[in-house]
């Protein structure tokens, strides 16, 4: 916290410097014109309707520390990188999502949030959003920035040593547990968060009961062969710890629908498929997404891509299948739409500001947008060469 | 009777040789297009129509039938000839939408690579950094322009490589060539869009490899310039 | 050379020698016709040309066509009283029909073979029908007492039986088309319960109409109209009879089989439960007081039995809001 | 020692009267001509060329300095192109221009034609 309320400050007054502090610089800077498009509210925690189609910075560490192993879609990171800030556009479905966190009862079972809605609307940036959010009123946070690679594109299998028939992924599981340590880091210490039970891992080694869990996780990135069993005993301690009222967690995955569905590419010594129901990772998240535990949010977006099978709709019932969607009743479906005219002509201003296009003309923007039907990747796309 | 026939069909017979001479003419003229040589050939650029329009133009070819667009004209904003000619030259047996994807990739390298320059150079920099693809694409045509072309000419028995003007569209063609060439020159593992935004920046600012390959041909010319007057005679 | 010169010489006198002696015999040939006529009869070896006497066709006066002759308000049913194959000079019409050549109208009435092959229904003419309904009027009988409107004639009598009959102007009156027999009922006025409705349902299959809420049994296989029919009858009874008797293995259904979705006996209903109950594990008997749970069931039985679209998930996320006491500010 | 001339020359003249001339063709030009030295008539930019190649050297291979130069030759170029265009599709119509005095072979065959020698 400490961290964050330091950066914000230094951003703040920077902002004041440039603004304000023109006789100091021996170079004359020119005077933008008013930037319309942008709220100075750079944090989402104070968000609400009133900054709705305005564009919020996340400061660079923050995002660092944040999206630095996946988060961000790969064209966005492209473009992070070349308009040197990380900015995202504040729309209806996070600020509704918001609101909805502040008025809700902590005592009860999580509410679940689905996002959905076509290829390309924003559900992951979204999400970003939400994350950010989470961040920065100091949850823990659970973050799969996209589940389907651990079935799609599986770099190690194993068979699980606890639950027989199960298939570990050890680097995925790992390489997880990096992202979730690089996320959280600051709060666990903080927050002081011990495991309250005795883990046996082998003969030698061993977690006792009082050990602070970033050294159960330090030592599941180290010894990659248990870190499968330590994912799920961390979402076990986790979903214990918000029980008692010792943190508050967030889980944000995105492409939830792949671990109900059928297709994987993981196959096992006989070399048959194994469904996604049979990876001991899919247990672990499907476990912090139930409803007996208290004091959390879960937020997931279901994709058309991250299932092979069902792709005919993009409706959230559908994607999850009977399986999935009893699984997450009562959730609150949340429809990412395309662009509203609006938000088309913020996006567009805003790019013309980052000079990624440049003088083009009211008929040319209003041709973008009947060709990219507001979808803001199309419209991402149709952007590139010009 | 019989003669009176036989007659007949000899005059039908010289009218049907008649039709084919006059359909031979007309396929010669007109390049195996698909359409008389009676049908003009219109503009799809809205500026181009409005000035036809102003100028009274429009009126006079109001009943002459007009041949169509070829399929990757548009009347869009974001047309640009030269652009489409240079995706003609990329392509590779008929692949155009992979052609196509290649440059605006390009484009889309280009304009990061300039913007990243954009963003991190001074004030009075900025100014002087081209950040449209599409300039910086014509920008380097216009510097892989050669002037002069060697051609082998026999005189006595022997070839003389002889330093002979050329057209624009030759010159066109050659600066393209040259520059889609030194970008195909690369390691395996390189994208074509990549080298060639590289290419194509390197060429806007008068250098690569492009560039110098006008200038060692302009220097050979140079050296054959005694040749020079064999174009003439 | 000299050789050659030689064989020239040769051939020519070969030649030489030849012509005279056809000359001679051609003069041996020519002299005793011109003698001998007078005397001996001739031996006529080429047969005297007979001279052309072509036989004379009669043209047989053909009178112009009756039709031209025929007044505007004549009595058509009196010219053509039946079924009889078209004649162009009868017909005062100027029908054309055939293939036409190109930029041609098709061929008219006069010699047109397409006319003749066709059936006509020029007998029955408006005015000839009426003429015959006239004629039977004298046999029919009363319309019942009842049936005045199509409602009530169809709640009298739900069962519809389809079947076609042909006219011909040809000379068989067998069409196998008019074998065939559909029979139509409505499913509501069969009498039957939930059980039997649905059984009848999965039986009868494609065979009913949502729309129209019909079942349409057609039957075809028999060589004649009536055993159709009859076969057709015998498949409804069955089917009815079918339908209500309840077997052994319908009690096994399992949740799966289901056709469609019963929120009762769902996990959902055990899902909203447990959250309701939290902290404390569920109870089962208290249901119905939880607020708004009644348009929490009504929203994920659409979800499930109407199809999920755009208005069924805002429903279920309207529902869901209530249940879970959440407002939008957004 | 006088060498004779007479001997000193392969063969002494002949005499006219000894051997008198006599035309195998008519005494008169041919009412045709060939079209072997046409070509040598055309322009070129030779000059041109020359001026662009000093401009080069003198500026280490840089056009831009050139550019004068470059669009001189441009200039001549096309100029020479469309001349050369348009003569051909006049000889191919067979086209005289009054007063034209660089004829080609065609034409000339046409003229000689029209008005013979003889």
């Amino acid at each position: 916290m400490v961290f964050y309320t330091q950066s914000l400050l230094r951003r703040i007054t920077s902002g004041h410097v440039r603004m304000f502090g023109t006789a100091l610089e021996a170079i004359k800077v020119p005077e933008e014109p008013p930037q319309t498009f942008r709220t100075i509210e750079n944090n989402p925690a104070n968000h609400t309707i009133d900054h709705m189609n305005r564009f919020y910075t996340i400061a660079p560490e923050i995002q660092k520390q944040l999206f630095q192993h996946g988060g961000l879609t790969k064209f966005f990171q492209k473009q992070v990188k070349t308009f040197a800030e990380c900015s995202i556009l504040i729309r209806q479905p996070a600020i509704e999502i918001i609101s909805y966190i502040r008025q809700s009862d902590y005592s009860k079972p999580p509410n679940k949030y689905v996002l959905y809605g076509e290829f390309g609307v924003g559900k992951s940036t979204t999400l970003v959003h939400l994350i950010h959010y989470a961040f920065a009123t100091r949850k823990i946070l659970i973050h799969v920035p996209w589940a389907q690679n651990w079935f799609s594109r599986p770099r190690e299998t194993a068979n699980s040593i606890v639950h027989e028939g199960n298939i570990d992924l050890p680097i995925d599981a790992a390489a997880w547990l990096v992202h979730f340590k690089n996320q959280n880091h600051y709060l666990l210490s903080e927050l002081d968060l011990r495991v309250t039970k005795d883990y046996a891992w082998s003969h030698r080694e061993t977690t006792s009961n009082g050990t602070p869990l970033l050294e159960m996780i330090n030592f599941g990135i180290n010894r990659i062969k248990f870190a499968s069993e330590i994912i799920n005993v961390l979402i076990n301690e986790l979903k214990e710890a918000s029980r008692d009222g010792k943190c508050s967690t967030m889980v944000a995955i995105d492409g939830y629908n792949a671990f109900f569905s059928e297709y994987s590419a993981i196959r096992d010594d006989n070399k048959k498929v194994v469904p996604p129901s049979r990876v001991s990772l899919t247990h672990a998240f499907l476990n912090i997404t139930k409803s007996d535990w208290c004091n959390g949010i879960i937020v997931v977006a279901v994709d058309i891509l991250a299932t092979k099978d069902r792709r005919e709709s993009y409706l959230p019932r559908f994607l999850l299948n009977k399986e999935g969607f009893e699984h997450m009743d009562p959730f609150l479906p949340v429809h990412v739409k395309n662009y509203t005219t609006d938000e088309f002509e913020i996006i567009a201003e805003y790019y013309k500001n980052r000079k990624w296009i440049r003088d083009i003309s009211k008929q040319g923007l209003r041709e973008l947008q009947l060709l990219s039907q507001n979808n803001p990747y199309k419209f991402m796309e149709y952007c590139t060469p010009l | 009777m019989a003669i009176f026939r036989t007659l007949l069909r000899q005059v039908t017979f010289q009218k049907v040789l008649l039709g084919t001479k006059r359909s031979g003419v007309i396929s010669l003229t007109n390049n195996y297009s698909l359409f008389p040589s009676t049908f003009i050939k219109g503009t799809f650029i809205p500026s181009e129509q409005n000035k036809l329009k102003e100028s009274g133009e429009l009126q006079k070819i109001a009943h002459i039938p007009i041949k169509p667009a070829f399929n990757d004209e548009t009347s869009s904003e974001f047309y640009d000839p030269i652009v489409r000619k240079f995706t003609n030259y990329i392509m590779r047996k008929g692949k155009k939408v992979l052609a196509r994807n290649l440059l605006e990739k390009t484009f889309e390298n280009v304009k990061r690579i300039q913007l990243e320059k954009y963003n991190s150079s001074s004030f009075e920099a900025q100014t002087e950094i081209e950040l449209n693809p599409t300039v910086i694409l014509h920008q380097a045509l216009a510097n892989c322009k050669p002037v002069l072309e060697l051609m082998p000419m026999r005189r006595g028995g022997v070839r003389y490589q002889v330093p002979v003007p050329i057209r624009e569209s030759r010159s066109a063609f050659l600066a393209a060539r040259w520059i889609i060439e030194a970008a195909k020159d690369k390691e395996r593992t390189i994208h074509l869009p990549e080298k060639l935004a590289w290419e194509l920046i390197e060429a806007s600012k008068n250098q690569g490899r492009a560039v110098r390959r006008k200038q060692e041909l302009h220097k050979q010319c140079e050296a054959n310039r005694a040749y020079a007057h064999y174009r003439w005679s | 050379m000299s050789l050659f010169i030689r064989l020239c010489e040769k051939n020519t006198r070969i030649i030489l020698t030849k012509i005279p002696n056809v000359t001679a015999s051609f003069a041996t040939t020519a002299k005793p016709v011109d003698i001998e006529s007078t005397e001996f009869r001739v031996l006529n070896l080429k047969s005297k040309k007979v001279e052309n006497t072509r036989k004379k066709t009669r043209r047989v006066e053909v009178p112009p066509p009756r039709a031209n002759q025929m007044a505007v308000d004549q009595d058509w049913p009196s010219v053509w009283p039946g079924p009889k194959t078209f004649h162009p000079a009868v017909v005062p019409i100027p029908i054309r029909q055939g293939y036409s050549l190109r930029d041609q109208p098709p061929p008219d009435k006069y010699g047109n073979t397409e006319l003749m092959k066709i059936p006509n229904f020029l007998h029955l003419s408006p005015p000839a029908v009426q003429r015959h309904c006239e004629a039977l009027k004298k046999f029919c009988t009363e319309w019942p007492v009842g049936l005045e409107t199509e409602d009530k004639c169809r709640k009298h009598f739900p069962l519809e039986v389809i079947t076609s009959d042909y006219c011909y102007s040809s000379p068989t009156i067998r069409e196998p088309l008019s074998r065939i027999v559909t029979l139509r009922v409505k499913l509501s006025s069969l009498s039957l319960n939930a059980h039997a409705k649905d059984k009848i349902l999965r039986l009868v299959k494609d065979k009913y109409s949502p729309e129209t809420d019909f079942i349409t049994i057609t039957a075809d296989r028999c060589p004649t109209k009536k055993q159709n029919l009859e076969y057709a009858e015998y498949l409804l009874t069955a089917l009815f009879h079918e339908s209500w008797r309840v077997e052994d293995w319908e009690s096994e259904k399992a949740e799966a089989d289901m056709e469609y979705y019963d929120w009762d006996k769902n996990k959902s209903r055990t899902n909203l439960l447990t959250l309701h109950a939290w902290p404390n594990s569920p109870t089962d008997t208290d249901w119905e007081c939880i607020p708004h749970v009644e348009e929490y069931k009504i929203a994920v039985s659409d979800l499930f039995n109407t199809g999920e679209d755009l208005h069924t998930v805002n429903k279920y996320k309207e529902a869901v809001k209530n249940v879970l006491n959440l407002k939008c500010e957004a | 020692m006088r060498p004779n001339i007479q001997l000193l020359s392969a063969r002494a003249p002949q005499n006219i009267k000894k051997v008198p001339f006599q035309p195998i063709l008519p005494m008169a030009l041919r009412n045709k001509v060939s079209g072997k030295y046409d070509k040598q008539t055309e322009g070129g930019c030779l000059y041109e060329i020359s001026l662009l190649f000093a401009c080069m050297q003198k500026n280490a291979f840089d056009e831009s300095l050139c550019s004068h130069e470059i669009n001189n030759l441009n200039v001549c170029y096309s100029d020479y192109l469309s001349k050369r265009r348009t003569r051909k599709a006049d000889q191919e119509k067979g086209i005289i221009t009054p007063g034209e005095k660089n004829l080609t072979h065609l034409q000339l065959n046409k003229f000689l034609k029209r008005f013979p020698n003889v």
